[in-house]
């Protein structure tokens, strides 16, 4: 499509949505319905304290994330299937050595902030997901270092099969536990408290770790694609 | 005595019943596959889809209501389609191309009429009469007469019958096209139909025209396809006199019709196979060659103009009394034309068969038993109809009582 | 049009929306459309987000010191969802690129459709 | 509701998109795209959405742009 | 009533797909299998307790609208011919090289199978979308699962007007959110304003983006190629499966009845274009893949004037174009190349079946084609649009011709001389056909019934 035509197309088509986004109720004022209907019962009845988010991604809306975990999973799979031309990764230019001692000394505290985020996402802002990019990039920021094959010796061997699909096996196992403890899959028992953390901690790490490793097989899938 | 099936479709069923009208249609299929079995070995496809074709015949003598009749009308013509490109010539091909369309277009028709009828007056049985807006009976006749060969849609048969092999040829005259006719049938039995002065003209005009192209069409399986279509033409003119009497004509005359013109088409093939006839002109002295064969094929061209002892008369005598009594002259008159034209187009083939020099002096080469039996059966059955017409469970019988059984 | 200026962050987000369509639509690289398509994404991010903002709303933290009224927690659990979303099939489209790439040697459209 | 420092990174946003869509030299797209994200994140954190703008700086600015310019080093040879 | 075989639907095939990877390249079609045949039968169970009454599961405990829910309704009972398909794909695959018998590729459909049943079990828009993300990524790694020159291209076309039609389809649940302030699809439904442009835009962008994803016509551009190129036994789970989420999706958008005259026309030409467009097609596989965005058609106009015809059709034409992608999977398997002339000469009974889908694809009386298009004629006929009920007829005449076109190349056109020893398609090929044959037309036979169950 020649850029004056989508041009015209994208300008026609700008008209009804401004309108649309005009007629909507006024931005920010607080009795629109998100705030009155079901946002307002999680505030009001949700936990004291903590991170509010997580608890709706975790609880209340915990089967939008296992979508989540398993999005990113067949994302992997679908590109491992592709990615079946072993052509030899270009050998990496050796990197300048300012550059590859502060890679090497920043890696571990990257690593350790990382881990911090996926555990803390139940007080402060953070989670499961938000780790995992960060361990992922932290993977990637050594292939590019270091070359993939320095990359890829950082991630585990024989277990990367199981523990790429941490993310959606921990949330099969919060199903089944939920299930049983609370007569609802993914349900978590406000009535055992050891467990409800234990459980929540569990599929946080599951999705942290599952999620750093398919980051990380996405980057060497496609350095050797 | 009927049986009713799934219900494949919301408020509608499969239904099968036997009637009158079904039983002779189902039998005459009956004694006319028999007559097509024998003959040289086609493999195993055409031989599966030989035997579907029956069976789905059998259905469409024996549904009890619209949408069955309508089914298994539908699996004929697409079970019908390979058996006909069986040579797969590249002329069969482009016919069979040819014959899918017409057919195909002739059974959405039908679907809309079956969809008009049925939002009005629900499942249509064979049984009961029914109330039905004139556009879904137009729309039914229409259809039916794609097969039957109607003038303005009757191109697939002339080119159709030439390809197929003999035995299927002989079918298709016989019965394939006689289906369109058993259709319109069934329709005016269970429905008023609205002033038939198309369709009487329609089919008038279809038996002088079918009748004059077919005098002047050498190739001999063309010219039979021709007479198919004046002969079949027929029965929708004694449809449209709306007279009892006629119906019972019509009817038996599809039946009558089947033998003659499948014993015909049969020759035909045997003809083509042993001495490579296939234009009528180079026919000269066949018969002394093949005088078993053309003995059978003049008696049964006889039988076909209507010669008194033999079948062919009793049916147009019967559909000419019914005219007569309800006084609708220009059907008569066409009727008589058309037995005329039949005259013109094949007594010149049985002349040069038994009166012109043959080209070649040749052994006489009459075909091995297994193939001439049909033939002589066909010539007999012709006989033995004609004269036993009015015996009771001929098909004569069965035709006046399935015409009582329909009212208008 | 006055309620447009009340409503300038939803319009900014279409706005947002309209340039990546663009991209997808009239870029004749393969991979500037891919970009293209993660801009469109953002925008729909940012709609999600900015609709769930209210008047001096705090982040949904709770904690000793955070006071109503809180942002509509939400849209914030859904946007983190399409942005992973997001990343896969990105990632995946970058897979395939690499794939034309060794195919057609090139990821011009107007190359690619004289060597298919 | 949206204050001054709101309005200029909205503009400063859809400037940046601009100029990712302009972009004829692919790396430079790349790196536009990642101030794009990281310009998302900053709107975000302001505007009380913490969760969001880290993931965001994490996946956008982070993994995406990576990917990236993975493919246009591998592409470019 | 709540069982927790809802949620398990969802869990047993993208458990399945996740340990798929860690299994070697021989165990893991048998694995799939297995695994699609348990969902099948869960499906069959689910269904079963669908005749007393809709079966709901609150995910995590939460009641709706604040928590998740899960709803098994007449829509669901798709997951039955998904998990069919599915399952009689992966054996019918383990004859082609193509690597989707290898453990990434049995995964990707284990999980792909996971996000439809999630799709059509979903009673949430954002779950609707997310289950609707995991199918899609699956089926653009379907179709680039090919060893085809062009199937990578092919692949990225289908991922990117996939993607636009997700985004859309994602602004326009925002847009719900934001009018209505909840996700749960019977609270939206109740919830929603009147009339205004913010909610006919949120309707319009929805059908828009279901409809691309159902490939309809005009936004069909991205399926011959994506169909043809990709493994036939995927090309089965893309046209047969795939295609009718989009369809689903449409059936779940509150508010339908503003668009019924968009979706008329729409639906009509779509019938045509994809007919008449099968007419000029050489290759049997695009073909087949034209003729899907006709069936599409056919059901969009079909939504508009006979809703429960619409739902037959689409569940009926699920297994009819899947057991048709697969007998000319057989045919090109035997053929070694796209060029599949006479093959059927020594495979009768792949042409056989392949003849019977034909039948059933066209709508000819017993076979499962023909009772959604009955209903849907006679639904336009009720509607007194006798132009539409005309057209989809006439739509069925052209496919007809299409289909005797390539019976005509594949059993009546001499065989090339290098291709003498073709054989009968092995039988790990041969019996997923003939089920799916068998049941195209068995389904027709309980029509009446079915629908009738359907309509509830």
């Amino acid at each position: 499509m020649n850029p004056r035509l989508a041009a015209a197309f994208v300008t026609g088509l700008a008209v009804p949505m401004l309108a649309a986004m005009a007629a909507l109720p006024r931005h920010g004022s607080p009795d629109q319905p998100i705030h009155t209907h079901v946002a307002r019962e999680y505030i009001e009845s949700g936990p004291e304290t903590g991170n509010l988010v997580t608890a709706i991604l975790l609880d209340y809306r915990g089967m939008d994330t296992f979508g989540e975990v398993v999005v990113i999973f067949v994302g992997l799979v679908a590109v491992l299937v592709l990615a079946r031309h072993r052509e030899p990764a270009l050998p990496a230019a050796s990197p300048s050595p300012i550059v590859a001692f502060i890679v090497r000394l920043v890696t571990p505290f990257i690593a350790l902030f990382g881990f911090h985020v996926i555990l803390s996402g139940l007080e402060v802002p953070g989670g499961g997901l938000q780790g995992a990019a960060i361990l992922g990039g932290l993977v990637i920021l050594n292939g590019f270092v270091f070359g993939p094959q320095h990359a890829r010796s950082l991630l585990p061997g024989r277990l990367l099969p199981w523990l790429q699909g941490a993310g959606p096996l921990a949330f099969l196992a919060a199903g089944i536990v939920g299930g049983i403890a609370t007569g609802f899959a993914l349900g978590y028992p406000t009535h055992l408290p050891l467990l409800h953390e234990a459980m929540l901690m569990g599929v946080e790490l599951g999705i942290g770790i599952g999620g750093a490793l398919i980051f990380s097989r996405l980057y060497l899938a496609l350095e050797d694609a | 005595m009927e049986s009713i099936l799934f219900e494949i479709v919301p408020e509608l069923r499969l239904h099968l019943r036997f009637d009158a009208l079904g039983v002779l249609f189902s039998a005459t299929a009956g004694i006319l596959w028999l007559l097509v079995l024998p003959g040289p070995r086609r493999g195993r496809r055409y031989e599966a889809l030989l035997a579907l074709s029956f069976v789905l015949t059998l259905g469409v003598g024996t549904a009890g209501n619209l949408l069955t009749l309508l089914m298994f009308y539908e699996l004929l013509s697409l079970a019908a389609w390979p058996l006909i490109i069986h040579d797969e010539t590249a002329e069969a091909l482009a016919a069979g191309r040819r014959y899918l369309a017409y057919v195909l277009t002739g059974a959405a028709m039908l679907l809309l009429g079956l969809a008009v009828v049925t939002l009005a007056a629900g499942d249509v049985g064979f049984g009961t009469r029914v109330e039905v807006p004139a556009l879904g009976i137009v729309l039914l006749l229409a259809g039916f007469s794609v097969k039957a060969a109607l003038l303005p849609v009757h191109g697939w048969v002339p080119q159709a019958h030439p390809i197929a092999p003999a035995p299927i040829s002989a079918l298709l005259s016989g019965l394939m096209v006689a289906t369109g006719s058993f259709g319109m049938i069934r329709l005016i039995q269970v429905m008023d139909p609205p002033p038939l002065a198309i369709l009487t003209g329609v089919s008038a005009l279809t038996v002088v025209l079918a009748g004059v192209v077919a005098t002047r069409t050498d190739h001999l399986k063309r010219r039979l396809a021709w007479s198919t279509i004046s002969q079949m033409a027929y029965v929708p003119l004694a449809i449209s006199v709306l007279d009892r009497e006629a119906l019972a004509g019509g009817i038996v005359h599809i039946t009558h019709h089947a033998f003659m013109k499948g014993g015909l088409f049969l020759c035909a093939g045997l003809l083509l196979h042993h001495l490579g006839i296939r234009h009528v002109s180079r026919m000269g002295g066949a018969a002394r060659r093949m005088p078993w064969t053309m003995g059978a094929f003049t008696l049964l061209s006889l039988g076909l103009i209507g010669i008194p002892p033999l079948s062919g008369f009793v049916s147009k005598w019967v559909i000419g009394a019914g005219m007569a009594q309800a006084g609708a002259w220009i059907p008569l008159t066409v009727l008589l034309t058309g037995a005329l034209l039949a005259a013109l187009y094949l007594m010149p083939i049985v002349h040069t068969a038994w009166f012109d020099p043959p080209p070649s002096e040749g052994p006489q080469v009459d075909p091995p038993p297994p193939t001439l039996i049909p033939v002589l059966a066909a010539a007999a059955i012709t006989i033995v109809l004609g004269i036993g017409a009015a015996l009771p469970g001929f098909p004569l019988a069965l035709a006046r009582a399935a015409a009582r059984g329909i009212g208008g | 049009m006055t309620p447009l200026l009340e409503n300038l962050d939803y319009a900014a987000t279409v706005v947002l929306l309209l340039i990546g369509l663009w991209t997808v639509l009239a870029d004749s690289n393969l991979l500037k459309k891919l970009m293209g398509l993660n801009i469109m994404e953002t925008a729909v991010f940012a709609f999600i987000v900015t609709s769930g903002m209210i008047e001096g709303g705090a982040a949904p933290i709770l904690g000793p010191d955070a006071a109503p009224p809180f942002m509509a927690p939400i849209p914030h659990a859904l946007v983190l969802t399409g942005i992973v979303v997001a990343v896969s099939t990105t990632a995946l489209a970058l897979a395939l690129l690499l794939r034309v790439h060794r195919e057609f040697g090139t990821l011009e459209i107007d190359e690619l459709r004289k060597r298919w | 509701m949206s204050e001054l420092f709101d309005v200029v990174l909205l503009t400063l946003l859809i400037l940046t998109a601009l100029a990712v869509a302009r972009a004829r030299d692919l790396a430079a797209a790349a790196i536009l795209f990642a101030a794009y994200s990281l310009m998302l994140c900053l709107l975000w954190l302001h505007r009380g959405a913490p969760d969001v703008a880290l993931t965001e700086a994490a996946v956008g600015a982070g993994v995406t742009t990576l990917l990236f310019l993975v493919v246009i080093a591998r592409t470019s040879r | 009533m709540t069982t927790h075989w809802l949620p398990a639907l969802v869990a047993i095939p993208i458990a399945g797909g996740v340990l798929v990877p860690t299994m070697s390249r021989r165990w893991a079609p048998a694995w799939g299998f297995g695994v699609l045949i348990a969902t099948l039968g869960v499906a069959l169970f689910l269904t079963g307790l669908l005749r007393e009454d809709t079966v709901s599961y609150a995910v995590g405990g939460w009641p709706p609208p604040y928590g998740i829910e899960l709803r098994f309704d007449v829509l669901s009972t798709f997951a039955v011919p998904i998990a069919l398909v599915a399952a009689l794909a992966v054996p019918f695959a383990t004859h082609s090289n193509e690597p989707v018998t290898t453990p990434e590729g049995v995964a990707v459909i284990l999980v792909g199978t996971g996000g439809m049943m999630g799709f059509v079990v979903a009673a949430d828009f954002f779950t609707l979308f997310v289950f609707l993300e995991v199918l899609s990524i699956s089926a653009y790694g379907m179709v680039a699962m090919s060893e085809e020159r062009g199937a990578g291209l092919a692949a990225f076309r289908y991922l990117l007007m996939g993607t636009v039609a997700s985004i859309v389809i994602l602004l326009s649940v925002g847009l719900l959110y934001t009018l209505t302030g909840s996700l749960n699809m019977a609270d939206v439904g109740q919830r929603l304003p009147d009339g205004g442009l913010p909610l006919h835009l949120a309707i319009g962008g929805l059908a828009a983006g279901f409809l691309l994803k159902a490939a309809v016509f005009p936004l069909h551009v991205w399926l011959p190629d994506a169909h043809a190129t990709a493994p036939s036994a995927v090309s089965a789970i893309l046209s047969g499966l795939i295609v009718k989420m989009g369809i689903i999706g449409l059936l779940r958008t509150p508010g339908l009845e503003h668009l019924h005259e968009l979706l008329i026309w729409v639906g009509a030409a779509s019938l045509l274009a994809g007919a008449l467009f099968a007419l000029v097609q050489d290759d049997l596989k695009r073909m087949l893949a034209y003729s899907t965005v006709s069936n599409i058609g056919l059901v969009v106009l079909g939504l508009a004037v006979d809703r429960t015809g619409a739902t037959v059709h689409i569940l009926n034409h699920a297994i009819i174009k899947a057991s048709l992608f697969l007998a000319a999977g057989a045919f090109i398997h035997r053929a070694g190349s796209r060029r599949i002339e006479g093959t059927g000469r020594s495979m009768p009974l792949t042409t056989s079946a392949f003849a019977v889908g034909g039948i059933a694809a066209i709508g000819i009386p017993p076979t499962g084609g023909f009772t959604g298009k009955w209903m849907i004629v006679l639904g336009a006929l009720e509607a007194g649009r006798w132009g539409f009920a005309v057209m989809i007829l006439l739509g069925a005449v052209i496919l007809a011709l299409c289909y005797a076109r390539f019976v005509v190349v594949v059993a009546f056109r001499p065989s090339p001389a290098d291709r003498e020893g073709t054989s009968e398609a092995p039988l790990v090929m041969l019996v997923p056909i003939f089920v799916l044959a068998a049941l195209s037309v068995g389904v027709g036979i309980i029509g009446g019934p079915f629908a009738a169950f359907v309509g509830k």
